[in-house]
């Protein structure tokens, strides 16, 4: 058999749950546990999200940051077995819908809603109109892109957007944005994780383990009420273009997972196969679960207790523990 | 012989044209098999019976969604766009390439702006095109028109001014005033210029309309490839792309007819 | 009445004087030749009788009023290349003057009024000898040819003076002889005076009523700036030409010149 | 006089020059203020004293993250990219023009092929070119080089074709071989038409540069107005397209200066 | 020596027949001058024996052997226009022929070797009276020196043939009288046998040691595609010139043409 992998590649893109990586990968913290390990990490920074999910998928990288729903739609969907190492956060409250001038989500009856398809601010919104009794129907969805999102809401002829942060909060700044619902809503269900593909991860497990070393040291630091932690959550906003105000703001609309404990403790709980059940719903009624797939069922989805949610024999998409127990046992 | 006197006979030319085409969808399909043996499941190279498919499901089978059929309905979409864009350049370069081609004063005043204008990227001020025209079909359009405009312009402008001095006076002593020279003698002699510099700008204007399509739409060649994009359904991306490229020779095609058709002396101009 | 009245004319170019001191006077109907050395300003002159060029210093009459500073429909002119419009037919290239002066908008006429401009259009065109070619464009048509049809779209408009910059010097032995001939029979026929500017002197002496000659009188480098060309020669043809007149003494001289001569 | 007879002086003429760049400006000062007097925070049309504050944090104070001085390192990593995507164009284009103008052979198999390729849009292709280049400096300037060099090619090919077949068999008849001619009759004539048909490019160059940039990238003019664009920080966008399009036609000009003193003949012949 | 034969040569584009059993023998050191009605082949038959095109049918000997079928250093050519590289000096125009033969690679020599080429391109350059323009690009060069540039450039070769494609046929009348009298000078000093394509009588009767004229016999339209032109005369010079020495009779008949003559 050959030879263990030893190099290895993380994409991830711009977005406040995954700005560690960007950190860590500029302060030491990515050579230091790629060393601990005898490995080398290479960290890519990416503006474009969907970008980084296809070179991902394509198999030009082994690991790479995204939320549930599209690891679910994109690579697992593409056939790459993939497992989260890390659940780094979910969303309570980046992601929103705004009304301009009205503050009732009933008001969206009837209007053209730009976002971007097929993504958590689709899911958002067919969670929040099944909460109000509505479906997809009753609204017109306009395609748009995120970059261009708090232009898009400026002009006259967009009333509602659904965004994420810092998307949400630029726009908030308006007079007349009236944020009408937002993921603390639905909280849990829109995880931003750490995924790797299974296949790697099986031929050298260090890799993940090195991945885990990285996150929850970053994170000791990123949350730390010192200096040194406003210094990075400093560093952080500017490279995500803002400053540490605007960071700090985005921070507490997500719920980061700074403990591997709480991670373990939102992972092993029976709340996520009734998340990824509500995902898997969706992706299939959008047809993104692959053309001329039969149900949602196609795809198997397994939960760290061995649970399979879906197709026992195609299982794509895998929730372990492994690394963030081992961080929490402090065994990395 | 010298490699540069050999010339291959017409069946040996038909057959080397056809040959890199042929290279290419080789190379193709032995990707695309190399990677399915890696992965059936994957996405970047799909084989040939998933364009099958994927023809089959945007061009012949009406959208469940909608009702449509969606590469029709894109087409339509994103033609309209691009035409409407470039009949906008096209009269605005045309006033506006005269007026600098034919009076000194309108070049004084406008020849450095639409210099340093065209050399500004427009895909940057997108945010105030939004803002200032909406995000329905006009900013579009409008992106078209402010990316190939101002080429336009100074190839215009360029070729109004090389028109051999001696004409415009001719037409002076012929009792022409400004106004009847530019319709009598400089208009007639650069609208067959005008088709040559719209062939030479239908590629651009598809960029800018694919770019424009990418940031807000609900329907069109470039709305669709960016979508898709989404979940990497390059089985959908190619046909598209390969539907693009056609549309645009076909079109590069037809207005060089149109130019023949219309203006046979700039045919026997070329010949001379 | 079309004399011309050239008084004390000096043309500079920044620095640089080109044209010194000239004055003549050119009597209604003649046919001026003028030759000199190449840069020595002739065209220059020209351009100030189409009005195209202002002269620096002294005045330029037609007919006793001041020039109008720009070409006009009173001045014809033919220049050597560039002298018809490519993308107007034969036709089209005649009839064009007839359009600008009488429609002031669209510079198109309809209906009887173009149908008039079409008859008089194909009289002058079938003068020239273009009648076969009417519906050709220029690109179609021979060098020749094409000094003909410049010559018709010059005389539609019957203008007071038909100024010529080397209109025939591009063109073939054979065939000048042949525009030669026309052009002689142009001028008797049309009241006007016509300023031809020529390298060629056989052509000077065949078709005018009087040759003038510039030239640069002092031409060493260090002169160049400092003075201009003027007028050296001005030589009458004799016996005189008139328009309208067989020649008096040798009446077959003015016939058509023959091929190759 | 008529309009097209009226030649303004060289004073009224820079007047000319200058007033739209003034209009612009002034229409831009009071859109400024009226959006400002309705919105003290209003990020689309910011104050002139925002853009000194913005330039003077992007172009002279080093960035806190990294030490370095943005605008400096954005334009640095641009520029590199950029002229290397374009030296790359440049020489493919070289090569495979000249190739496709003077031998037949070789037109005949590439030249459909490339007037083909000219007309697909490269950013629908995107990621291929990620997968196959990687996401580094690579994958960038092949997008750069992509996007330029078939319409480069087509343009050296159209040169090498139109130089008057006379002049070849002139060269042939002073003992020229296929390789001596191609380096010192028909390379020598092309040069500074490809300076030429470079300067027409560098705007789309430098349009492919910032969809690149967009995409991936840590630093670049392009990476910068696309990280900033999400809050709308126009006073950070505009001075960095105007330094862009100012880099473009500093580019422009220079280019043109070379191809004057490099290729002093090629000016005479435009003159006669 | 340098003799060329042609014999029954046929030329046809597609089915039009431009030459029609065209047989000729021209001895080494001839100045044979082609005329003829314009279109009739002249140009074609100089491609062929350049080499640019092939003879559909018949052979062309040069001292006894096979033309080889496309251009090379044993025959020179004088377009009328096009005839020099606008990108390379006087000097490097006439150096080019030099350095392709000398360097297969570089095309361009170095050190001794360059020096010993410009000596030998600087005499050349003065015989044609061009050694005050040596760095001046063709743009900077009137007609007749470009004509005589191109002179140089092909005798440098020291081609056995040189061919002429209506060479003067540009130039004003009296640069061509001066031109004439390199052109003869040339002649009698170098070892070349001349073919020169003209549609001047007086030159082709100052210049050549034969006057051949191309006709087609059967010119009407429904007899174009089917017969081509063929040798109608075939005149030598008498009294008869011969390359080197001075004609016998009237000596002073190739001495240099005057002027406007
Ligand atoms: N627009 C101009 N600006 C500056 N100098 C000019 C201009 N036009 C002509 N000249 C100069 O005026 C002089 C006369 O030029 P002109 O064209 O009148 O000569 P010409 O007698 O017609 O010569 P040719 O016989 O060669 O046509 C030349 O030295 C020329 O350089
Ligand atoms: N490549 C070609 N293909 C087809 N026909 C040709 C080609 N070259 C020349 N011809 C035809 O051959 C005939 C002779 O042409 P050629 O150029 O030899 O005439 P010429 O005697 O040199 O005329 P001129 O005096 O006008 O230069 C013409 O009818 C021309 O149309
Ligand atoms: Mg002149
Ligand atoms: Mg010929």
């Amino acid at each position: 058999e050959a030879a263990p992998k030893k190099e290895f590649k993380v994409a991830w893109s711009i977005y406040v749950g995954w700005m560690p990586w960007g950190y860590a990968a500029d302060h030491g913290i990515v050579k230091k546990w790629a060393d601990k390990y005898g490995i080398k990490i290479d960290v890519t920074q990416f503006n474009d999200y969907v970008e980084s999910m296809n070179q991902y998928t394509a198999g030009a990288f082994d690991a790479v940051t995204l939320t549930n729903m599209d690891g679910l739609s994109i690579p697992a969907a593409g056939g790459v077995d993939t497992t989260a190492v890390i659940v780094g956060d979910f969303s309570n409250g980046n992601d929103a819908i705004i009304l301009k001038n009205k503050d009732k989500l009933a008001d969206i009856k009837g209007q053209n809603v730009n976002l971007v398809e097929f993504s958590v601010s689709e899911y958002l919104l067919v969670r929040a109109l099944e909460s109000a009794g509505m479906t997809e129907k009753d609204v017109k969805v306009v395609n748009t892109s995120d970059a261009d999102m708090v232009a898009a809401y400026k002009t006259k002829d967009v009333t509602a957007v659904v965004t994420w942060n810092p998307l949400v909060s630029t726009i908030m700044q308006e007079p007349d944005a009236k944020k009408v619902f937002d993921s603390s809503k639905i909280p849990g269900e829109i995880i931003d994780l750490m995924v790797a593909n299974s296949a790697t991860l099986k031929d050298n497990p260090d890799f993940g383990k090195a991945l885990a070393g990285i996150w929850y040291d970053t994170m000791k630091l990123m949350t730390a009420d010192s200096d040194e932690g406003k210094a990075a959550r400093t560093a952080m906003g500017q490279a995500s273009g803002t400053d540490l105000k605007g960071f700090e703001a985005q921070m507490a609309a997500t719920k980061l997972f700074d403990k591997p404990a709480d991670a373990l403790a939102f992972t092993n709980s029976p709340e996520l196969p009734k998340t990824m059940d509500h995902v898997r719903t969706f992706l299939f009624s959008k047809g993104l679960l692959g053309n001329g797939a039969p149900s949602a069922d196609v795809i198997g989805i397994e939960m760290p207790d061995g649970t399979v949610l879906g197709d026992k024999g195609n299982v794509k998409l895998r929730f372990a523990t492994t690394y963030m127990d081992a961080a929490a046992k402090g065994a990395l | 012989m010298r490699w540069i006197n050999v010339r291959p006979s017409s069946g040996m030319r038909l057959t080397l044209a056809v040959a890199p085409f042929l290279i290419v969808l080789a190379a193709y399909v032995a990707g695309s098999a190399a990677r399915l043996a890696d992965n059936a499941n994957d996405k970047l190279l799909p084989g040939l019976s998933s364009f099958v498919d994927a023809i089959n499901r945007m061009a012949f089978v009406p959208d469940g969604r909608s009702g449509q059929i969606l590469l029709w309905a894109d087409t339509a979409a994103s033609l309209t766009r691009l035409f409407s864009g470039i009949g906008i350049a096209v009269a605005i370069a045309l006033v506006i390439g005269m007026l600098i081609g034919m009076l000194p004063t309108m070049r004084a005043l406008l020849a450095p702006f639409v210099a340093a204008v065209s050399m500004v990227p427009p895909l940057a001020l997108l945010p105030i095109l939004f803002i200032v025209m909406g995000l329905g079909e006009a900013s579009k359009i409008a992106l078209i028109a402010i990316g190939v405009t101002p080429i336009m312009i100074r190839d215009l402008a360029l070729k109004a001014i090389e028109l051999p001095r001696e004409q415009i006076i001719k037409a002076e002593t012929l009792g022409g005033s400004s106004w009847q020279i530019a319709l009598r003698v400089v208009l007639p002699q650069i609208l067959p210029r005008l088709i040559d510099t719209l062939r030479l700008q239908i590629g651009p204007a598809w960029l800018f309309l694919i770019a424009a399509e990418a940031i807000s739409s609900e329907a069109g060649l470039g709305y669709r490839i960016f979508l898709v994009r989404r979940y990497l359904a390059m089985d959908v991306i190619f046909p598209y792309v390969l539907w693009i490229t056609l549309l645009a020779v076909g079109t590069d095609y037809i207005l060089n007819r149109l130019r023949i058709g219309i203006f046979p002396w700039s045919e026997l101009e070329k010949n001379t | 009445m079309s004399a011309i009245t050239i008084d004390k004319v000096w043309k500079e170019y920044g620095d640089q004087i080109v044209l010194e001191d000239i004055s003549i006077e050119i009597e209604d109907r003649a046919f001026v030749a003028l030759v000199g050395p190449s840069g020595c300003g002739k065209t220059t002159f020209l351009r100030m009788l189409l009005g195209q060029e202002q002269a620096t210093r002294g005045t330029i009459l037609l007919d006793g009023t001041p020039l109008p500073p720009e070409p006009g429909p009173d001045r014809g002119v033919v220049f050597q290349r560039y002298s018809v419009f490519p993308h107007l037919t034969v036709l089209g290239n005649v009839l064009i003057g007839k359009e600008m002066t009488a429609a002031r908008y669209s510079g198109r006429l309809f209906g009887a009024a173009r149908k008039a401009a079409i008859e008089e259009a194909k009289a002058l065109i079938a003068e020239v000898g273009l009648s076969h070619a009417l519906d050709k464009y220029p690109a179609q048509l021979s060098g020749g040819m094409q000094q003909r049809l410049a010559l018709a779209q010059a005389l539609i408009m019957k203008p007071k003076v038909l100024l010529l910059d080397e209109p025939f010097g591009a063109l073939d032995p054979g065939i000048r002889a042949e525009i030669h001939t026309l052009m002689k029979r142009l001028w008797h026929e049309n009241p006007m005076t016509v300023v031809m500017v020529t390298h060629d002197m056989r052509e000077a002496f065949t078709l005018a009523t009087r040759v003038v000659a510039f030239e640069r009188l002092r031409d060493r480098p260090e002169e160049k700036l400092r003075y201009g060309a003027t007028i050296s020669r001005d030589i009458p043809i004799w016996p005189p030409r008139r328009a309208g007149e067989p020649s008096l003494i040798r009446p077959d001289r003015d016939g058509p010149v023959q091929k190759g001569q």
